[in-house]
């Protein structure tokens, strides 16, 4: 085999960045994609360094603010988001607070019609029509179109300045595997940002994980987040 | 047997084999319970798994694998994940034989309410809207009334799940199906009076010729 | 753990079928789907098994007709084929032939386009709005719909009275398991179509694919084609 | 050096590192051979592939592992497989940093039709259209005429690919940069004068003032 390129073990992704470089990465007011429902599937450690860096006015778009303790509650709670375009709040008696109280504006998205409005942002569409929400309040401000007899609303994709992703392992090419229902939002997120920032449990070697086998491509990811510890392996 | 047993053991009734299942939150939860024996039921999760189990024994729990409501699940022999776009798109393509939920109130058309009570309680439709709109069949399991109000009305005071009609509706007083005339009462509880579904429900009932006791 | 449900060993998916009881479900007339790029991913005995019971007008709807001698262009040489809907006919003369003496119409539609339609069908969407195709022959008869200042296709979902679908691994739940460039329309056609028969090189026991590898959920498969041999393994 | 091979060279300058890159069947599949020394392309192919490279040794090839032509390939360490679905996302969603096709024609607006000859050749417009539509920069390598009749002319009579400008125009004679007054003819090939490659295009080509040698 004559490799027409580089040698595979250059890196794509540029060296795995700490939390606080990714957060770092992430400006006060952005809109921002996080990956996981009801919590399983946070890229925690990423969330955890905007809490301390004390991100502010992010727009976050997500399934659901989880619970104030977990995940992407945790970034409510600190008061670093502005805005949630969401699913569901039903579990995070703090999303409904701030909602009351004014501090955070919140709009409630289908759940299938944020995947396919995020997947439309991913995949070139001007546009879904779908049934969903007919003759509902998610009807509102938007185009009814009729085809062959049947109406459908019109849902717009949906685009993130930075999406961050939560994956059971990488390689150093950035290529993502996930685990059972911690995948979720996590792929198409990962499709829809213009900056890409992964966690993912583990980083193994380029050429381990099968072709087959890999649910995001590694030309999606910018930036992978490193492990927290490093294993003493007794390597020089 | 309790009303909700009772609710669950006759939306099991329903259960095909061999199809595909989603069970919302709560009450309708209960249904995986009264699976006939022999019959093989494909629960999916919108969470992005189909052929998740009983939770685990203590310490093999795993945090990568739970239900929709984030409780420790297992994966049966078979069990296949996905994201969240393969989910909706199984369950707004019509690929979900069954779905159960729970509602607020239902109207004379069937449709259904099952997601705010504006001021009150905000949750968000979640997957609900999806669900209704997607799914082949819709059962609603819900008791009858809410502190002896109805939640079966002539006209939905809530904002609706969506424009279009449920499959059946089962109560603890009985089983109603939306047809173009309104809702038919099918089914009525053993010791229930017909007058009494009446009594307890806004919406007008047709009484089906062929009215039978409530099976389980 | 206490399972819900009857045993998993119970097939899903009733017996595997032969190619020719496959083919019998495939009525003359009918809409079928059928995975392949170029040949690769084809299900061939049951393409096999279409031109030995003479199948007549069918309606094609693949990603090309690959070359006479090769999978769904062999189902063209043999007559089999009424209209096909495709991205590509150029590397089978035998297509193009038929095309202009009229015997066969065919619908050339964008590649892209072509996925995302079959997509929106087995996703339940209306339509999408893509730019594909806007100012080209692609446009003819199609609505032009504006969204914030960008003009769209509308373009309408794709369905079919069966798909025929080729696999690597399948268990009997039908769960399945494409290799590599095989895999191309194969997962998407399994969503859009009345009746799945899938014909995967090898069929493995209920619980040995790993839940995350699997590509096709089962419940999305009516029937698998039994394998042609059977490996003789001395067991009673 | 060939004419293709010139085109080619030229058009690998334009490769950026880490770049995601779609090549087009014939002449664009050449330009892999020219990827600069230390730089790293990952090239898709549309049939669902990223780091796919050369033809395996005889009798390692695997049917389930080819191009988008059908040619066997092989799979470089780090390779990834998907469905069309995923590859015509990545394609039509701005995910291709670069593709690189042939040409029939090119307008005076970098308008390309490269996918049939009505009544001629009708191959179907496979990928090109999604390609010329979604990829961040578009690249026509291709013959600046055809048995001497010009393929970039002032108005195509071929049906068009694409309502979309391409970004550059790579041919034996220079390269040409579509700008809204026309087309900038920006480098030509050593040893060719200004005037024989606007004899050889049908369209108006604006002189660049920075007008350089074609780089290889």
């Amino acid at each position: 085999m004559t490799p027409q390129t580089a040698p595979p073990d250059a890196p794509a992704v540029p060296h795995p960045l700490t939390p606080a470089e990714a957060a770092a990465l992430v400006p006060d007011g952005a809109r921002v994609m996080i990956g996981a429902f009801m919590g399983v599937g946070t890229p925690g450690r990423i969330v955890d360094a905007l809490i301390e860096r004390g991100a502010r006015d992010l727009t976050v778009i997500a399934n659901d603010t989880a619970r104030p303790e977990v995940g992407i509650g945790r970034l409510i709670a600190a008061g670093c988001v502005r805005r949630a375009i969401v699913a569901h709040i039903g579990t995070n008696p703090e999303t409904q607070r701030r909602m009351i109280a004014g501090t955070i504006d919140v709009e409630l998205v289908p759940q299938g019609t944020l995947a396919e409005r995020i997947r439309a942002a991913g995949a070139g569409l001007g546009g879904v029509l779908t049934p969903t929400g007919l003759g509902t309040v998610v009807e509102e401000g938007k185009r009814r179109i009729e085809v062959e007899g049947q109406d459908y609303l019109l849902e717009l994709p949906l685009r993130a300045d930075v999406a961050l992703i939560a994956a059971r392992s990488a390689d150093h090419m950035g290529n993502l595997v996930y685990s059972l229902t911690a995948r979720n939002f996590n792929p198409v997120m990962a499709m829809a940002a213009a900056l890409v920032i992964a966690e993912p449990n583990e980083i193994v070697p380029v050429g381990v994980l099968p072709p087959d086998a890999i649910h995001t491509p590694g030309v999606l990811v910018d930036h992978l987040v490193r492990r927290g510890e490093r294993i003493d392996h007794g390597h020089a | 047997m309790d009303t909700r047993e009772r609710i669950a053991r006759r939306v099991a009734l329903e259960l095909r084999d061999n199809s595909l299942v989603n069970l919302g939150i709560g009450l309708p939860t209960l249904v995986a319970r009264y699976v006939p024996a022999g019959m093989r039921i494909n629960f999916q999760s919108e969470n992005g798994i189909i052929g998740f189990g009983a939770r685990p024994p203590e310490g093999m729990e795993d945090v990568h694998l739970t239900d929709a409501g984030g409780a420790f699940v297992s994966a049966q022999p078979g069990a296949v994940s996905f994201d969240s776009v393969m989910s909706f798109a199984l369950i707004r393509g019509g690929h979900i034989d069954l779905t159960v939920l729970g509602g607020l109130q239902v109207d004379r058309h069937g449709r259904l309410a099952n997601w705010i009570i504006p001021g009150k309680l905000v949750p968000g439709m979640g997957g609900a809207m999806d669900l209704v709109t997607g799914a082949r069949r819709v059962i609603v399991a819900m008791n009858h009334t809410q502190k002896g109000t109805p939640k079966i009305v002539e006209t939905l005071t809530l904002p609706p799940t969506a424009d279009r009609a449920v499959t059946m509706i089962v109560t603890e007083l009985g089983v109603m199906e939306p047809s173009p005339e309104g809702l038919v009462l099918t089914e009525v509880t053993e010791g229930v009076e017909v007058e009494a579904v009446v009594a307890a429900t806004d919406a007008p009932l047709i009484i089906s010729p062929d009215l039978r006791l409530m099976a389980s």
